[in-house]
């Protein structure tokens, strides 16, 4: 552990706010790369099957 | 054949003439006649990168100090401009009427006649910009050290942003509306050759040795020159299937 | 030969030469050298034009960093081992900035010889470490600094 | 690039978008856990154990997010045009879906990283962003994403798309050896590269140990999230199949 | 028996979700004229550009003399003369300056014949005419002047009749008909009732067409 306390933790020795950010970023970017595709997923598995409910009575 | 020729006994030398012509001369012929005939096609892009250059005294300010200092940068990015905008015409006219069609059915090397087709397009948009190019130097206060440079990098340069830029039209030639998306996708290739290009303009201002500058300009444009057909064949043929 | 083949064939080495025309057009620039900034020995070799914005890189030199107690003003020497030339600047420094490192300013020369920048980035290099080490390097004299240093000497 | 090279069957019914879907399902679980581990594991590393810079201090430990997403939004590149190349020439669909599910995930990783460099120069160098040779290339790539996305979503058919984007994917990749090695090329402010194949990395390896982590957590990620890319794209150019339909109404 | 001039295996197309004709097969032979029939939006166009080579989306195999079309794009382009929906006229050139642009592009192409096959199109006097000046009509017979001065074995014309009058078109079929006697072959479409209907194998796809 390189640092004394939490306080100490959250600075960063002056730089907290860079290396905050820079993470929170970070966590910004792999949540939405995840989270996007699986409601995309939802969507066209919605999408897909009310299409396949609307042309049943056809054939 | 010979009830054709009588009417014009003049014309058989010419037909003959005609006859050598390989895919790349019959290209180029035909694209520089094409031109010849629609001259606001050649004169526009002049215009607009006069207009460009005019924009930067007016919009920035008219001091001569300030202006010799980012002469080399606007005279090029007015140049990248100009070149831009010429571009989406370049299959655009052949893609409608469907002469398109016909140069990729043809049994030559798409190869050849898309070179040809760039090299038209240079003469007719970069050559002019290049020697255009000294005018706007002056009006923009470019020390006299500087013209040297700035037209040889200029004839480095533009025939690379053709290059580029028709593998851009050739990608979008299908679309309706494909003139903002081609800058979308070119201009970013076009930033090396912006770099290199106003760089060696500004090393010509200072006295610097251009060497350097010019090699790099020049191995751009010989990448370009003999990859860029290809990219630009094969896009096409994408484009033209779709 | 088929003029097919002999198509071909020309494109072929067309190509073939364009590329070799590309990398050995490449070399030669990079044997060039192409410099984004002006060393020391630039500036007093009077390379440099006088009054321009221009950039101009090199070290920090040890002991020379003067700072106005009154105002932001930092008046530094910067070398590239050869020569030296004085450095003016108004504002805040970054956190790199010390004695002993690479730096790049940009601004002009006045016509005193002095650099007056406008701006001054700290250049750092691939060597991390942590502090302890970076001491014990230091005692040792191995700082990756200083090794280069006595190499350019 | 106009002539079309067959390969044989096999090879179609092993790329074929079924046999990947599957495959995928199953692979999906292993690395999501794989890139929770490592990134969780590299985080509290990178953050409160690895120790600070000598000269910079703790904002050293942008690094740890820095450096691996500028490796992968490289590696995503030409991952991209590699699939693409393949499409091309193959006429193989699934390489199609991969190209076409990368750049997306590239675009994001080409910003994460462009942004973490900003906020580590702003301490470090003193500027928020500098015109040099590293940044300029690497903000080009992002431009090449973002032109590749652009060009994709103009074009309806998506074959077509498919296609037109793999070349201009493939005319992109002369920006990668620029990015490379204009670090070495140009004496810029940039440091050059951190981690190289064939020199042992300079800094002690209780700094690189957790970089490798999150280099690896990154890959994983990448692994991850193009992978659920993929199954979407699948199931949407596979919709008028058998297979998908029972997979959409079981 | 001697390989089939062009063989159509297993084609399969589809096209905004439709698909426009499965396990495809065909030959055709020298000496034979194809008409392709069908609905508006069954496929014709789209088929003959397969044919030509222009449209790739497809999958099947195409042979023109028994080897695949990849292999041999550029014999099949030699040995082909496309007629498609524009003319492929340039506006501003003249209808001599046009054919003799086709003509720098298909070495195969005869100039000598140039004034006498503007002549049969019934273009005399127009040659050295800018082309936007002459009508759509007029156009389309700079382009079909081509039929003339081509010696390409293999026509494919996508509706070379539109905008031209009844003589005309009495003409090109005449001029068709002796193509294929002299072992040539044309695949084309039209919506002209042909006079030499019973020389022609039909092909209609929409008997083909899947279901939605």
């Amino acid at each position: 552990m390189s640092f004394e306390s939490f306080a100490e933790f959250i600075d960063m020795g002056g730089h907290g706010l860079y290396v905050w950010l820079s993470y929170a970023i970070a966590l910004i970017v792999i949540v939405t790369n995840i989270v996007n595709p699986l409601m995309h997923k939802r969507q066209i598995f919605i999408e897909q099957a009310s299409r396949l409910r609307r042309e049943k009575p056809k054939s | 054949m010979s009830d054709t020729v009588p009417n014009q006994p003049a014309d058989s030398g010419m037909v003959s003439e005609c006859k050598v012509d390989g895919p790349f001369w019959g290209a180029l012929k035909r694209d520089l006649l094409l031109s010849y005939r629609r001259k606001s096609d050649l004169v526009n892009p002049l215009i607009f990168f006069l207009m460009v250059a005019t924009l930067f005294p007016l919009g920035v300010s008219p001091d001569p100090g300030f202006l010799a200092d980012v002469a080399p940068g606007v005279v090029w990015v007015a140049a990248l401009l100009a070149t831009l905008l010429s571009m989406d015409s370049l299959f655009r006219s052949d893609f409608e009427d469907g002469t398109l069609e016909q140069i990729l059915l043809s049994p030559q090397p798409l190869y050849m006649v898309v070179l040809a087709k760039v090299l038209a397009h240079w003469m007719l948009t970069g050559l002019p910009l290049t020697l255009l190019a000294p005018l706007l130097g002056v009006m923009l206060f470019l020390p006299a050290d500087g013209m040297s440079g700035l037209v040889i990098s200029l004839l480095l340069g533009t025939p690379t942003l053709s290059l580029v830029g028709a593998i851009g039209a050739a990608l979008t030639v299908g679309l309706r509306k494909g003139g903002v998306l081609i800058s979308l996708l070119v201009l970013p290739l076009y930033i090396p050759v912006l770099i290199f290009g106003s760089a060696a303009v500004q090393g010509a201002v200072t006295g610097l040795p251009l060497g350097g500058y010019f090699a790099i300009l020049g191995a751009m444009l010989s990448l370009g020159l003999v990859m860029a057909p290809l990219a630009i064949g094969a896009a096409l043929r994408i484009s033209v299937s779709g | 030969m088929n003029p097919k083949r002999k198509q071909r064939l020309i494109i072929v080495l067309f190509i073939v030469f364009g590329a070799a025309t590309a990398v050995g057009l490449s070399m030669y620039a990079l044997n060039q050298n192409i410099n984004l900034f002006y060393s020391p020995t630039d500036i007093v070799d009077n390379k440099a034009p006088e009054g321009t914005r221009i950039r101009a890189g090199g070290m920090v030199v040890e002991g020379s960093v003067i700072r106005d107690t009154q105002s932001l003003n930092v008046m530094f020497d910067m070398t590239d081992y050869a020569n030296s030339v004085t450095v003016s600047f108004t504002g805040i420094l970054p956190d790199l900035f010390r004695e002993g490192q690479g730096i790049v300013a940009q601004g002009a020369m006045n016509s005193d010889g002095v650099f007056e920048a406008v701006e001054v980035l700290a250049k750092h290099d691939e060597n991390y470490m942590p502090p302890e080490v970076a001491e014990a390097l230091e005692k040792a004299g191995k700082m990756p600094d200083q090794m280069r240093a006595k190499g350019a000497e | 690039m106009a002539e079309k090279k067959w390969m044989p069957r096999w090879f179609y019914q092993l790329a074929s978008p079924r046999w990947c879907y599957e495959i995928t399902g199953k692979l999906l679980p292993i690395f999501a856990i794989a890139a929770v581990a490592t990134l969780l594991v590299g985080t509290i590393w990178a953050l409160a154990f690895a120790p600070a810079d000598y000269q910079q201090g703790n904002s050293f430990r942008i690094i740890y997010i820095h450096v691996p997403a500028s490796i992968l939004a490289q590696s995503c590149y030409m991952m991209m045009a590699v699939a693409g190349a393949i499409g091309l020439i193959w006429k193989m669909k699934v390489a199609d879906m991969v190209a076409k599910a990368c750049a997306p995930i590239g675009a994001t990783i080409a910003i994460l990283s462009l942004a973490t460099g900003a906020i580590w120069g702003k301490p470090t160098w003193g500027s928020w962003w500098v015109w040099d040779a590293r940044l300029t290339s690497m903000l080009i790539l992002l431009f090449l994403y973002l032109g590749i996305i652009a060009l994709n979503s103009a074009i309806e058919n998506a074959q077509t798309a498919a296609q037109s984007t793999a070349v201009l994917a493939l005319v992109g990749l002369v920006n990668i050896p620029i990015i490379k090695y204009s670090v070495d090329w140009w004496n810029t402010l940039h440091q050059p590269a951190t981690f190289t194949l064939t020199e042992r990395p300079a800094m002690p390896s209780e700094m690189w140990v957790p970089l490798l982590v999150m280099v690896i957590g990154f890959y994983c990620f990448f692994a991850v999230a193009m992978m659920l890319r993929l199954r979407n794209e699948i199931i949407q150019r596979e919709r008028r199949s058998s297979w998908v339909r029972d997979l959409i109404t079981g | 028996m001697p390989t089939p001039r062009l063989k159509i295996e297993n084609l399969f197309c589809e096209r905004d979700d439709r698909v426009l004709f499965e396990s495809l097969n065909f030959e055709v032979n020298a000496g034979e004229v194809l008409q392709v029939e069908g609905q508006n939006g069954s496929g014709k166009t789209t088929l003959l550009r397969i044919l030509s080579g222009l449209s790739r989306h497809f999958e099947g195999d195409i042979y023109w003399q028994g080897q695949s079309l990849d292999d041999c794009a550029q014999d099949y382009r030699e040995s082909l003369l496309y007629f498609g929906h524009q003319p492929g006229v340039k506006a501003v050139l003249t209808p001599r300056e046009n054919l003799r642009w086709y003509a720098s592009m298909h070495p195969a192409i005869d100039l000598a014949k140039l004034d006498y096959a503007l002549e049969k199109v019934g273009l005399s006097g127009y040659e050295d005419t800018a082309c936007h000046t002459l009508s759509a009509g007029q156009n389309r017979r700079v382009s079909l002047a081509r039929l003339y001065l081509s010696s390409a074995p293999l026509w494919i014309l996508d509706e070379p009749f539109t905008a031209i009058d009844k003589r005309g078109v009495a003409e090109k079929e005449v001029l068709i008909a002796a193509h294929a006697e002299q072992g040539g072959t044309v695949i084309l479409t039209t919506h002209h009732e042909l006079a030499m209907g019973d020389k022609i194998r039909r092909l209609n796809l929409d008997q083909l067409a899947g279901t939605l």
